[in-house]
């Protein structure tokens, strides 16, 4: 219990650093740390194989993904968000967001969610039980999430493939001149 | 069905042959193919009629099925096909007189390289008015009441290449737009509460509901307006005149005889409805009334032949609406049929004569003609006699009745207006008639040109001035036939014919005949121009020479004509204005809002948040 | 026993930051974190309630979610990857020639 | 099993078409035949199940009935007039055939969901592919379109999510068949998780005020790609709020239609208002889907079954329309993206045909009685007014009217005699095009002229409520 208060707070506190920090480098490796946090919280809630998981496939894979795009794309640049030119949209979106997150709060603190008498068994969230109901039941969703990952491969291929004719660039232009079709906007 | 659906078909079969094969055949075929199609659909309706005829007076309905439009969910609507004695006649005017003006088309569309569209559009019209009227339910009548008033929008827009004719298409369009619209929300409104469309399943319901209650009276205002619209009366009526660019025989079918006539139709077929909302009926009757009087007014002074037409079919349809008003559905009908005859023939002749000046359409250029046109000038004089309610020419009949009925259900006022109308009618049409066909020749060139029309558009001509001569004397077999259509209905006592008092009679066939002195004397002995008084001040000239005349004029006429010209001007533009502002105010209105479509995608998002604050809190309360 | 009310409110504020983030931040990487955050919130959220009901369906469910954000994530950066070569600068509001 | 194999085929023969693009990249179009084949297989075995009994299969997360067969059948038609589309255009790339076949994969998959998990999948299915076809052409607006929809689609997502959670926690069963069973207690968790999830549905349905992103990404787009968004998308979410809240919540409409019925007129009447002024054709066509959605969701707002009927029927003309319009979009703008109307000018004389099933399509989507889209509308109005809510019965005449100024501006173009645009002198038919624009033609008239038959198949299989009695 203690555990989970400690976690959590840690956790939010690297998730508003994720949104508040300049640097993309820094909410990337903010990220890393919440998607750690709640893996750890998994493991007190007794999803354990959830929590391989998400170490594994978005503390790892994803997440690195992340970093690699940041560090590609920001390499050696000071990336300053400029002011914010839409009149309001800080003040707004904040107050929304605290207005849904207090209504979606208070909601939670007036459920009371039934507990069940049985105790929960040993197994539960450990990989053999997930296991079944992945190759069980749900099997045609875990094929659907298959097809899914191979869309995003297919995906990458597609958006990132040079043209035919011109030569691949590898290093941005002064000047912003285009790369491929020759629409690109001119930006000093 | 007694052929009902090949009666149907064989014009919407006339208008794809003729669509399809329009750049392989020949062109005179197109116009020779189309009238045969619609000789023999007339001869079908004939057919249909006599059968109908044979049946039991109170069973004279011949009714069928298309098809099923959609069973399954909500009340069964079908494609109802429905014969009884008030759509035969329909039937028969629409067929009959369609296949004179079908004929007489081949000759007077001849030169023009476009006719295979013409008799296509032509075809496809008595296709969507035969819908209108077998219509057995009110929903396919709507389809036909918005398909012949797309066939009039392309029939008035045919000459294309006028801007004028294009102008005049699409002010009939927007009008007829707000009659479809209005008819729409009132069977939207019968069927919604009733769930169904069918005349015999409404009539039941109408047959036990308790009269003069708001829905009624609101159903019944919004099909009138939808009448209003299609029949051209007041204050819709500015899309008629200008319909006139259209081509003459156009101008004969669809803007005299029949289509303008789908209102008398709607209000005739729905009389029960009419008896359910007695204040809207007596609204029909006044606005027919003013529409009569202010019709003939406003063609007092027209110089185009082929407007005077106009408005004396507005006046004419106003008595119709007069009629219906005051519940005399048979006498409505009555002038419906003798109209049809009597202003097809004056549209037919307008047209022999137009197409013998070559094209020439203004009354100053006229004159003389009777020398050179004789057939032509003796039916349209024998429908200028029946227009005028001379006996024994159809139209006296006709209007006798709708006058009576009038005065014997106490309408006063109405009865006066109608009585002043015919004579202003018998006046403006003999200033047209001896305008056109006597005095001195005005121009020489056009005179000497001047030709008789050939004998495909002369017979028609004829047969139809027969018609007008002839017209008056079905009466009292119409009234016969119409019996079991009007009496099915507890309460419709003046549904018939009935005779009006015999002073009626005699002011009215009185102030015709001094009327047509007045035109002759004016037009014939004094060889007043055509165009004389409308420059000046109008009245004026008459002021200064007929004294007696002046008072008259200056109580009764001017006025009208002053609030006819002013309303003419003013409401006219006013509803275009009012269409075109409510176009421009969504306009703006949509021009404002598309800044909010910023393209900013976290504006995007914090639309969505906001939105989903919105039903957070609405989902919240509701528990 | 863990009460699951907690849980729950800690993955509400979780989403409430993560939905924030999305508003507020202009660098499209930046915002596709917090929608991942969004994502891991609702994750969570199952888990918790998954826990409580001593159902696996919610486990399963954040399994999903997990694969699918691997796939989305994948696509989601190939795309600003490949918006980023015509423009060079990370900052959505200049994403913004469609409107109207 | 059996019964998804539909599904299968489809999974197969994107998976095939992919194998076979990669393996001979330069056999043309063999990629668009193969699933192209797989959809008319599916198609077809899909139709041959029309008899089934209506039952819950894989543990009650998919549901088998005529409903979701019926389904099927819209959204292979979607995927395939879209597969034609882009026909023999190269520039979409060769990997179109089999994303799209995975999109609509998930637009089936949505058809059969009886569970939230279901639904996730689907969605995501649906989107993922939609994310990489918008950007396929790699133009700088189809970048913007894709990052829009990205950014935005994984902010709902995210949003959807949540909702189920809270569905979840509300009811512990992500199968929401058995909702009414279970949820007797009106709990604000149940509440709040279904309008979280509504707004996650109501995103990809484009429903004011969550449309934002239509307009924009339908610009953007590639025209196949843009017409599958707003075809097949439109079903997929329609029929699965549908599902969702007639199966899941049928008992407690006092809360949730009285929402629908709102947002069903809000989005009727700004879609269409904002749909007047445009000029680019494809963005007033995305304007015009936002409309349309509103229109759907009368049909769920009435919450009876002469609305679930009616607005079942409602998809397959809107399709039809669409297919039209894009087809006949699709013809004129040749290589490039943007049509404006001005594109327009001329046609009527020069290319009588393509106009005329340009003007069929409009007149669709106006509403104009012998088309289609009359008729749908025409039952619309029928069950909202049966269900006595004359409020969306005027929303749907004032949204038709305001539509009509927008969808006659178009054809206006048409008939302008002055100038014949280049786009439209230059502009080549193709085989591909005219099947697509024969099927939306005289399907179009079709059913607006004689409707019984699809009445006849809606009205057996938007027949709800049979859960009820368990």
């Amino acid at each position: 219990m203690v555990g989970i208060f400690i976690i959590g707070i840690i956790m939010l506190a690297a998730a508003v650093a994720v949104i508040v920090v300049r640097q993309p480098v820094h909410s990337a490796l903010a990220l890393v740390g919440v998607t750690l946090g709640l893996a750890m919280i998994y493991l007190i809630l007794q999803a354990e194989f959830l929590a391989v998981a998400q170490v594994i496939v978005y503390a790892g894979a994803i997440m690195v993904l992340f970093l690699f795009v940041v560090t590609l794309l920001t390499a050696g640049k000071e990336e300053t968000e400029t002011k914010d030119l839409l009149s309001g949209q800080r003040w707004a979106s904040v107050i929304t967001g605290l207005v849904v997150g207090v209504g979606l709060a208070v909601v939670i603190a007036t459920h009371h969610p039934t507990k069940l008498a049985t105790s929960l068994s040993s197994s539960f969230g450990g990989l053999h039980p997930i296991g079944q109901e992945l190759w069980g039941p749900y099997f045609l969703l875990l094929a659907g999430v298959a097809l899914m990952l191979l869309t995003g491969a297919i995906g990458v291929l597609v958006l990132n493939r040079t043209e035919g004719t011109k030569a691949p660039r590898s290093r941005p232009l002064p000047h912003g001149v285009s790369v491929s079709d020759g629409e690109g906007e001119s930006r000093p | 069905m007694q052929g009902l659906t090949e009666i149907l078909l064989l014009p919407l079969f006339g208008a794809v042959t003729i669509g399809a094969f329009k750049s392989l055949a020949p062109k005179r075929y197109a116009g020779i193919w189309a009238s045969v199609l619609l000789v023999a659909s007339f001869v079908l309706a004939v057919l249909a009629d006599v059968h109908l005829a044979e049946l039991a007076a109170g069973h004279r309905v011949i009714s069928g099925t298309l098809f099923n439009w959609a069973t399954g969910f909500g009340p069964k609507i079908a494609w109802n096909i429905y014969l009884d004695p008030l759509s035969g006649i329909w039937l028969l005017v629409i067929t009959g007189v369609g296949a004179l003006i079908h004929i007489y088309s081949n000759g007077y569309m001849h030169d023009d390289p476009d006719r295979g569209r013409f008799f296509g559009y032509l075809n496809f019209f008595i296709f969507s008015m035969l819908l209108l009227v077998l219509a057995g339910n009110l929903l396919v009548l709507l389809i036909g009441w918005g398909l012949v008033g797309l066939a009039s929008y392309l029939l008035i827009g045919f000459w294309y290449q006028r801007p004028s004719a294009v102008q005049a298409a699409k002010k009939a369009f927007v009008m007829n737009t707000i009659g479809d619209v209005a008819i729409l929300i009132g069977l939207a409104l019968l069927y919604f509460r009733f769930h169904t469309v069918t005349y015999a399943g409404l009539f039941s319901t109408f047959a036990h509901a308790t009269p003069n209650t708001a829905y009624f009276e609101w159903t019944a205002v919004l099909l009138f307006i939808g009448a209003m619209a299609k029949s051209a009366q007041f204050p819709l009526n500015g899309w008629l005149v200008d319909a006139m660019e259209g081509p003459t025989p156009v101008s004969a079918l669809i803007h005299a005889a029949t289509m303008v006539t789908a209102g008398v139709y709607l209000m005739a077929r729905l009389y029960p409805l009419l008896r359910l909302a007695p204040d809207v009926a007596y609204a029909i009757a006044a606005i027919g009334a003013f529409t009569a009087i202010y019709a003939a007014s406003s063609a007092f002074f027209q110089q185009d032949i082929k407007k005077v037409l106009a408005y004396s079919t507005l006046s004419q349809l106003g008595y119709m609406f007069l009629a219906l008003g005051v519940g005399a559905y048979t006498a409505g009908v009555f002038h419906f049929m003798t109209h049809a005859f009597f202003k097809a023939c004056l549209f037919l002749a307008a047209g022999s004569v137009i197409h013998a000046l070559g094209g020439e359409q203004d009354l100053n250029q006229m004159g003389g003609l009777y020398k050179k046109m004789p057939w032509t000038t003796a039916s349209f004089l024998a429908a200028t006699l029946a227009i005028s309610g001379i006996p024994p020419f159809a139209g006296f009949y006709s209007k006798e009745a709708i006058l009576g009925q009038v005065f014997n259900s106490g309408h006063g006022l109405l009865w006066i207006v109608g009585v002043i109308t015919a004579g202003m009618t018998s006046f403006y049409m003999f200033r047209l008639f001896l305008l056109t066909f006597f005095g001195a020749p005005r121009n020489k060139k056009l005179y000497d040109h001047a030709h008789e029309a050939p004998a495909v558009m002369t017979v028609p001509v004829v047969i139809l001035g027969i018609l007008a001569v002839i017209g008056g004397f079905f009466g009292s077999w119409l009234n016969g036939w119409l019996a079991p259509v009007f009496r099915m209905y507890p309460g419709a006592s003046h549904a018939a014919l009935e005779a009006g008092p015999v002073f009626g009679t005699v002011i009215t066939v009185g102030l015709a005949v001094l009327a047509f002195f007045i035109a002759y004397w004016l037009y014939v002995l004094k060889r007043t121009a055509a165009k004389a008084g409308i420059s000046t001040w109008p009245g004026k000239w008459m002021l200064a020479a007929y004294g007696v005349d002046t008072g008259w004029r200056n109580v009764a006429i001017l006025p009208i004509q002053v609030v006819g010209t002013w309303f003419r001007d003013r409401i006219d533009q006013g509803i275009l204005a009012a269409v075109v502002g409510v176009a421009n105010g969504i306009w703006l209105w949509a021009e404002d809002l598309r800044p909010v479509q910023s393209g900013y995608v976290r504006r995007y998002g914090l639309s969505i948040m906001v939105g989903l604050g919105v039903i957070l809190a609405y989902c919240l309360t509701r528990v | 026993m863990i009460s699951v009310q907690y849980v729950v409110a800690l993955a509400v504020l979780l989403f409430m930051i993560g939905a924030i983030g999305v508003l507020v931040r202009k660098n499209p990487l930046i915002m596709f974190m917090s929608a991942e955050m969004m994502w891991n919130a609702a994750a969570l959220a199952f888990i918790a309630f998954a826990r409580n009901y001593h159902d696996m369906s919610g486990q399963v469910m954040a399994f999903l979610i997990i694969g699918t954000a691997a796939a989305e994530v994948g696509i989601g950066l190939a795309i600003i990857v490949a918006v980023y070569h015509r423009r060079h600068r990370l900052d959505i509001d200049e994403v913004s020639k469609l409107k109207g | 099993m059996g019964y998804l194999i539909p599904e299968v085929l489809l999974a197969g023969g994107a998976l095939l078409a992919l194998l076979a693009v990669a393996m001979l990249p330069n056999a043309k179009n063999l990629g668009s035949w193969i699933v192209l084949l797989a959809m008319l297989a599916a198609g077809v075995d899909a139709a041959s199940m029309w008899g089934v009994t209506a039952k819950l299969i894989m543990s009650d997360t998919m549901a088998i009935d005529k409903y979701s067969i019926l389904v099927t059948e819209f959204v292979l038609l979607a995927g395939a007039s879209s597969l034609l589309l882009a026909w023999n255009a190269d520039r979409f790339g060769a990997e179109l055939p089999p994303l799209m076949a995975i999109s609509v994969l998930g637009m089936m998959t949505l058809g059969t969901a009886a569970n939230l998990m279901v639904v996730f999948v689907g969605i995501e299915l649906l989107s993922l592919p939609l994310y990489i076809l918008a950007a396929s052409t790699r133009t700088r607006a189809g970048g913007e379109a894709a990052l829009k929809y990205l950014l935005l689609g994984a902010f709902s997502s995210g949003i959807l999510l949540f909702g189920m959670a809270l569905l979840y926690g509300a009811t512990s069963s992500l199968t929401f068949v058995v909702y009414p069973a279970i949820t007797a207690a009106n709990t604000w968790l149940l509440w709040s998780g279904l309008g979280l999830v509504l707004v996650g549905i109501a995103f990809k349905l484009a429903i004011v005020p969550f449309h934002m992103w239509v307009p924009d990404v339908y610009e953007g787009s590639p025209t196949p790609v843009t017409h599958l968004m707003a075809f097949g998308t439109k079903v997929g979410a329609a029929i699965i709020l549908l599902r969702l809240l007639a199966f899941g919540f049928y008992g407690q409409d006092g809360s949730w239609g009285t929402l629908i019925g709102y947002l069903a007129v809000l989005t009727m009447i700004v879609g269409n208002l904002l749909a007047v002024p445009q000029l680019n054709l494809k963005r007033l066509l995305g304007y015009s889907g936002i409309g349309h959605a509103g229109f759907l969701l009368v049909g769920i707002a009435t919450h009876s079954v002469d609305g679930a009927n009616a607005m079942m029927f409602y998809l397959l003309p809107y399709g039809l329309a669409a297919m039209a319009v894009f087809g006949v979009l699709r013809l004129i703008e040749g290589q490039g993206d943007e049509v404006t109307l001005s594109d327009l000018r001329g046609m009527a004389y020069r290319r009588p045909w393509l106009a005329a099933v340009l003007i069929v399509g409009m007149l669709s989507f106006a509403g104009i009685p012998l088309t289609g889209g009359f008729v749908g509308k025409f039952f619309l109005l029928q069950a909202a007014l049966f269900a006595s809510q004359p409020g969306l019965a005027v929303g749907i005449v004032v949204g038709t009217l305001v539509g009509l100024f927008a969808y006659l501006r178009p054809l206006q173009m048409l008939f302008q005699r002055t100038e014949v645009s280049a786009k439209v002198q230059h502009l080549r038919w193709s085989v591909a095009g005219a099947v697509v624009l024969g099927v939306a033609v005289v399907g179009t008239i079709g059913i607006g002229v004689y409707p019984a038959p699809l009445v006849h198949i809606v009205s057996q299989s938007a027949n709800f409520y049979w859960l009820t009695g368990g």
